[in-house]
């Protein structure tokens, strides 16, 4: 135990030092006008976690996670409105539901590898959101759904930002640790290896295809989790939310993180959407860039750079490159004292 | 290469750190502003309708700021692109309250954005004054009593009345639909259908069919329509789709069956993209596209003011009645700042409390206030859209009288009676 | 001669027009190290792959320990006890040489996502146990030290040892070796004979592809050569090296190089 | 269903199919030479019909002129396009140069929105508006030249392909691109002209298509989107295999509507495209595995 303490002794200081801040950052004192942004992180990050699962430890690519995040919102918000299931239920229904049309769906789809496995996740996901859209007399349409309940625990209702603020960063904390402690096990190293060399992998009995499904449907809960939540976030959903744009936002989120990072998904979440709905809406507030904003061009051509900035100059993303530096510091570090 | 990237990103990045600095753009009128919020869709598949909102919200604020502001105080109107997504739609709400501290926001452009965020604003006690059309928009529903929400359209349901009664005028009893896939053709399409039906005003309904937003080509689906031989087809959606459709008929020889569309292609657009097929297009609209064929009234000479206004910053023939919903929002929020809010900005900015009553007070007089009680001269509040008589029974506050059937005849819009 | 723990029977496999291995019967002793070779493009890896499940024969079957394979997948043959390293190395670039080698336990543990997600006892129990066995593996063939090391910054001598240990790891009772002196040198090559002699004395049964005839000679106590997917010859390595036919076939291929 | 109702959608159907397959065609030269699907192809389309319109309307060229301008500036817009992103994003993953093509779609529609505004524009038809009619159905002259036009690029192409010294050299890159680059093959040079040549048949699509269906800033998502399940369904291989792709996706769309019964209603067209996508590539999952393990 000790001896594990001492392994991993950065990544608990880390921790600490996360959980520390995710206390203090809703506060006065720090940032309580921006405490929606500080839930959206926590919302997208569970989301984008599971992507990191799937894509940078298992390798397999996915362009249509926000169908699976989709589901989680819609039948969460479906069976809690029209049909007053208890939304804990509700979700349970949603994550149990979303995960068995995953693996359903991903025997089939995950035989394929690289750009053709792209292009199945990327209909797959566009298909998901013509559902959302059309399926009028159960989704509402394309204006959605209104009036989702908040959550609640007995009388306590989770209605005040900061309650929801707390119950998702709950749940995103847990999520996290979880996916952490599967990346560390026999079934972690099964998907990298799976990654690695799949040939490999199958010799050392690793049994390829089920390894795939298993992290496909688990990455899939995760977003539908994530999606109840944001439901219940913002009591209302619609189909815009989930479109193939919502898919590549979440993947950029991963991608920055630097996929192979389970607290780097966390950052990609943060650095993304303080870009999206911070930076971005303060520059349209600058009366030197409003006529572009006006045009809505100045939005598209920002955020069509960031894509292409930041996958260019940092491929492997923004987290991993910092905590890669930090690393090789510390070695630097521990050399020096060797030598002293 | 990599340099010429570093440069751009440099630029993105200063320009997106300056106003977190705290120095945002210059005002003319001094002083601390009153802040009004706005979600438009600058950008998706509404930017056709939001555009016009956003360039109506930028002129006024400008021409107030000019004539000295609200009791001396200038406005900033704080608007935000909800690209069309609901999720953005609520994030930039939620700046808005949170953030940005605003007194009232009006917008989305969308009924689907709106929907986002009626809770938000129900839960936070902020007045949402919204430029969708939906028609349950504002009908209290068992989870919200849509206490905080106004909307200035005039509805789909008094549009697909108001067309309705035309259509009985001309003795038409059997109609085809075709609507488009997004939310404005799926909202007409509900509507219609429902005041079809018997013991409303009893219309077969020959054919219905739908077709994607940039479908390229729509034979097929008319020709469906011809084989049920109704006595006049109806579109509803909005450009380019009821163009093609229009060429699409003159093409099968369809014309000679009369083409009703909806106020969504009051766009000079659909007049340059349709050409001559446009002509003989009928649809219901509010008055701004016939203003000059009024007799004389309050509501023309502000409708003829705010036409000369856009198209002077604008370009001409560029006006239509989606930035009308904007200006009419806006206007009510302006009333109510100059009219019932003694409070100052500075006042406002300084305590919570101070400005969830003026939040309060705004609502309370658009409800109140807004209508013949306030503007007994012109019984009602005089706005683009129609005069308003806003209640707390009813949080729109026009009604079909308000609806002009417009027709196109040589690329021109004239009134069809 | 004692029990045969690999047969293969009329063993066939043909891509398209091409017949890459073609009705080859042979037959691998227990606890012995065999040798098959041949010139290139004989058919060897195919054999590899045939046995270890990575291509479906065309005709024939495989038989281990006496129950015919059938079309069972290369994971579970790895299970059964087949395990095989490869021409090419792969190793797992995304883990440290330990992970590596503990991904070879997979086979010999059980625990799953939930264990591990809730960190359970049972993981902890079969962890312990995995990291154990790895790094015996590990030190079995010499790189103890190098553990935390990622595999391809070691040289490909040692490349090759750790995917030899990894293959160790799965607690084989046959190892298929694809050319595991390829690109090493004579010091490596010594070890590396030595490496396979200990693993015989472990009781695991050896199969080796491999060009370097010094190396095969040193070692294999039989040999099997293919020549253009058929079984040309078999016997001690004295018996080949004499036999007519294997001669040939490698002065063919001199020819041909020539 | 009527034969007049059925014909009708069968031409619709080869009309919109056409398109489909010359954006589709687009999406196959660059996934064939340089292993990347690009995700800006359609915006390209939109450029195409954007650029179209803008030199004949504003500039007031005659069509065939500016039909080739516009076409040539897509090509050099594309070229740019690799420059500055493709090869300025050195051992980029699968997934990094998908965004990178996704973020380089964006960007392109914020500057044509910015140049044309939001409102869809629609340039002249080639050769008027006169309709002609056969077994009860109609057809705009228009859909014609689109048909023709995409016989003739599928021509082009052929011949480019098949019998001049690019052309091998592009086939020999999508074969294997480090065995062209031994035999001084300069798998850069070729990417290079794959994206340009691309950027050039989407926007000749576009510039086609534009007077019908006219053109907005943001219609290159959902073109885009159909010339890819289009060159899914032909396999990302032959020209002729994605022609073919194009228009039975083109005719199957149509049909439906035509049929507009049960799952098959217009409202779920898309949808409708990319299960057929789905489908396909499942069918095919099979094979494309055995080729991988076996090269």
């Amino acid at each position: 135990m000790l001896a594990a303490l001492k392994k991993h002794k950065w990544s608990y200081v880390g921790m600490a030092a996360c959980l520390l801040l995710l206390v203090l950052l809703p506060t006065e004192y720090l940032l309580a006008e921006k405490i929606s942004l500080l839930t959206a992180v926590g919302v997208y990050s569970i989301v984008a976690v599971g992507l990191c699962l799937l894509m940078g430890y298992t390798g397999q690519v996915a362009l249509g996670q926000a169908a699976f995040f989709g589901l989680g919102a819609y039948i969460s918000a479906v069976l809690s409105t029209t049909h007053n299931v208890n939304p804990w239920l509700a979700m349970l229904i949603a994550a149990v539901a979303t995960g068995a049309f995953a693996y359903v769906v991903g025997f089939p789809i995950l035989r394929l590898r690289g750009n053709y496995l792209a292009m199945a996740t990327l209909g797959l996901g566009i298909i998901m959101w013509v559902l959302f859209r059309n399926l009028s007399q159960y989704t509402g349409g394309p204006d959605g759904i209104t009036g989702v309940p908040d959550l609640s625990i007995g009388g306590f209702v989770f209605d005040t930002d900061l309650r929801k603020y707390s119950l998702i960063w709950a749940f995103c904390i847990v999520i996290l640790l979880i996916s952490q402690n599967v990346m560390r096990s026999r079934a972690g190293r099964a998907l990298r290896a799976i990654h690695g060399s799949e040939g490999a992998a199958e010799s050392v009995g690793v049994n390829v295809t089920q390894f795939k499904v298993k992290i496909f449907v688990l990455s899939a809960v995760y977003a539908s989790v994530a999606g109840s939540l944001y439901a219940h976030q913002t009591n209302a959903i619609g189909p815009g939310s989930f479109d193939f744009l919502a898919s590549v936002l979440i993947l950029t989120m991963a991608v920055v993180g630097g996929l192979a990072s389970v607290w780097g998904a966390v950052f990609g979440a943060a650095a993304i959407l303080i870009l999206k709905i911070e930076w971005i809406p303060e520059m349209s507030k600058m009366s030197f860039f409003r006529p572009l904003f006006m045009s809505g061009a100045a939005y598209l051509i920002s955020y069509g750079l960031l894509l292409m900035v930041v996958m260019i100059f940092l491929p492997n993303g923004l987290f991993v490159s910092l905590r890669d530096a930090f690393d090789s510091w510390r070695r630097r570090r521990t050399q020096r004292g060797v030598a002293g | 290469m990599r340099k010429w990237f570093c440069v751009l990103l440099a630029v993105v990045m200063l320009a997106a750190a300056i106003p977190l600095a705290g120095c945002g753009g210059e005002k003319e009128a001094s002083g601390e502003p009153y802040k009004i919020g706005a979600v438009f869709s600058n950008t998706g598949f509404n930017a056709p309708l939001g555009q016009p909102e956003v360039q109506t919200v930028e002129m006024m604020e400008q021409q107030i700021n000019k004539k000295g502001g609200i009791n001396g105080h200038p406005v900033d109107i704080i608007w935000y692109d909800t690209a069309s997504v609901p999720a953005t739609c609520y994030d930039m709400a939620k700046k808005l309250i949170d953030d940005d501290k605003v007194v009232a926001i009006i917008g989305p452009t969308g009924t689907g954005d709106t929907n986002a965020i009626i809770d938000l604003v129900r839960d936070s006690g902020v007045p949402l004054i919204s430029c969708a059309a939906g028609t349950t928009l504002t009908v209290p529903t068992a989870t919200n009593d849509k206490h905080w929400l106004f909307q200035t359209p005039q509805t789909t349901l008094m549009i697909v009345d108001r067309l309705f009664d035309y259509l009985k005028t001309q003795d038409i009893t059997k109609i085809a639909l075709i609507t488009d896939t997004a939310g404005f053709g799926v909202d007409g399409l509900k509507t219609i259908t429902a005041e079809a039906a018997p013991g409303k005003y009893n219309l077969t309904i020959t054919e219905s069919q739908t077709y994607g937003t940039n479908d390229s080509d729509m034979s097929t689906q008319l020709s469906k329509i011809r084989d049920s031989n109704p006595q006049a087809v109806i579109c509803w959606g909005t450009n380019p789709g009821p163009a093609v459709i229009a060429t699409n008929m003159s093409a099968l020889g369809m014309r000679d069956i009369p083409l009703f569309c909806s106020h969504g292609i009051a766009f000079k657009a659909f007049i340059d993209l349709a050409g001559d097929d446009a002509n003989g297009v009928i649809f219901p609209c509010g008055k701004l596209p016939i203003v000059d064929s009024l007799p004389h009234s309050a509501q023309k000479d502000l409708l003829l003011e705010y036409r000369k206004n856009f198209e002077a910053k604008y370009g001409k023939g560029e006006t239509n009645t989606f930035g009308g919903h904007a200006y009419d929002a806006l206007s009510m929020v302006v009333a109510a700042l100059d009219k019932a809010v003694t409070e100052t900005p500075e006042e406002i900015s300084g305590s919570n409390d101070t400005l969830q009553a003026v939040r309060a007070k705004i609502r309370d007089y658009v409800e109140q206030k807004v209508n013949s009680t306030g503007y007994p001269d012109t019984d009602g509040f005089v706005a683009t859209g129609g005069i308003f008589n806003i209640s707390a029974s009813d949080h729109n506050g026009l009604s079909k009288d308000c609806i002009v059937m417009v027709k196109i005849a040589d690329g021109k819009w004239t009134p069809a009676e | 001669m004692s029990a045969s723990i690999l047969e293969t029977k009329a063993l066939t496999k043909a891509f398209g027009g091409l017949t890459a291995v073609d009705k080859i019967d042979l037959s691998v002793e227990a606890g012995k190290i065999t040798s098959v070779i041949g010139p290139n493009g004989a058919g060897k890896t195919t054999l590899f792959n045939l046995i270890a499940g990575v291509y479906a024969p065309t005709s024939g079957e495989i038989l281990f320990q006496g129950n015919p394979l059938g079309h069972a997948p290369p994971h579970k043959r790895a299970a059964l006890g087949i395990a095989r390293t490869f021409q090419n190395v792969l190793l797992f670039d995304n883990m440290t040489a330990l992970e590596n080698v503990m991904t070879g336990q997979h086979p010999r543990s059980r625990y799953g996502f939930f264990e591990a997600a809730f960190r359970l006892p049972k993981s902890h129990r079969e962890e312990e146990a995995i990291s154990l066995a790895a790094k015996r593996y590990l030190t079995l063939v010499g790189l103890g030290m190098y553990a935390d090391r990622n595999p391809l910054s070691l040289p490909l001598g040692q490349q090759k040892l750790l995917t030899i240990a990894r293959a160790l790891a799965t607690e084989p009772k046959l190892l298929l070796l694809d050319e595991p002196g390829a690109g090493l040198n004579a010091l490596e090559k010594q070890s590396l004979s030595e490496l396979i002699r200990r693993i015989r004395e472990m009781g695991v049964t050896i199969v080796l592809v491999e060009h370097d005839m010094d190396l095969v000679m040193g070692i294999a106590e039989w040999v099997i050569v293919l020549d253009s997917g058929q079984k040309i010859a078999e016997g001690t390595a004295s018996q080949v090296q004499k036999d007519k036919k294997v001669i040939a076939a490698y002065l063919g291929e001199e020819e041909a190089i020539e | 269903m009527t034969t007049h109702l059925f014909v009708q959608s069968l031409t619709s159907g080869l009309t919109q199919g056409c398109i489909y397959a010359l954006i589709g065609l687009g999406f196959t030269i660059i996934f064939n030479v340089t292993g990347i699907i690009n995700f800006a192809q359609g915006e390209f389309v939109m450029l195409g019909g954007m650029l179209s319109f803008y030199f004949t309307r504003s500039a007031g060229l005659p069509i065939i002129p500016a039909l080739l301008v516009s076409v040539l500036i897509a090509a050099l817009i594309g070229a740019a396009l690799y420059l500055l992103t493709i090869r300025t994003a050195r051992r980029a993953s699968v997934v990094s140069l998908i965004i990178i093509t996704i973020g380089a779609a964006i960007f392109i529609r914020g500057i044509a929105g910015e140049k044309w505004g939001v409102n869809p524009i629609s340039p002249p038809a080639f050769t008027g508006k006169h309709p002609l009619h056969f077994l009860g159905a109609t057809i705009q002259p228009q859909a014609l030249w689109i048909i023709g036009i995409t016989l003739a690029a599928a021509v082009v192409l052929h011949f480019l392909f098949s019998s001049t010294v690019i052309g091998k050299a592009l086939r020999a890159c999508s074969m294997n691109r480090s065995a062209a680059g031994l035999v001084g093959i300069n798998p850069r040079m070729m990417a290079l002209i794959a994206f340009a040549l691309a950027a050039a048949i989407g926007a000749l699509g576009g510039a086609v298509v534009a007077p019908l269906s006219f053109m907005s800033y943001d219609a290159g998502v959902g073109l885009g989107l159909k010339g890819f399940v289009a060159a899914s369904m032909g396999g990302f291989k032959s020209q002729t295999a994605v022609i073919a792709g194009g228009i039975v996706l083109g005719v199957v769309e149509q049909v439906a509507i035509a049929i507009d019964w049960g799952p098959f209603k217009s409202e779920y067209k898309e949808a409708i495209a990319l299960v057929l996508l789905l489908l396909i590539l499942v069918v095919r999952s099979r094979k494309l595995s055995e080729e991988e393990r076996v090269s």
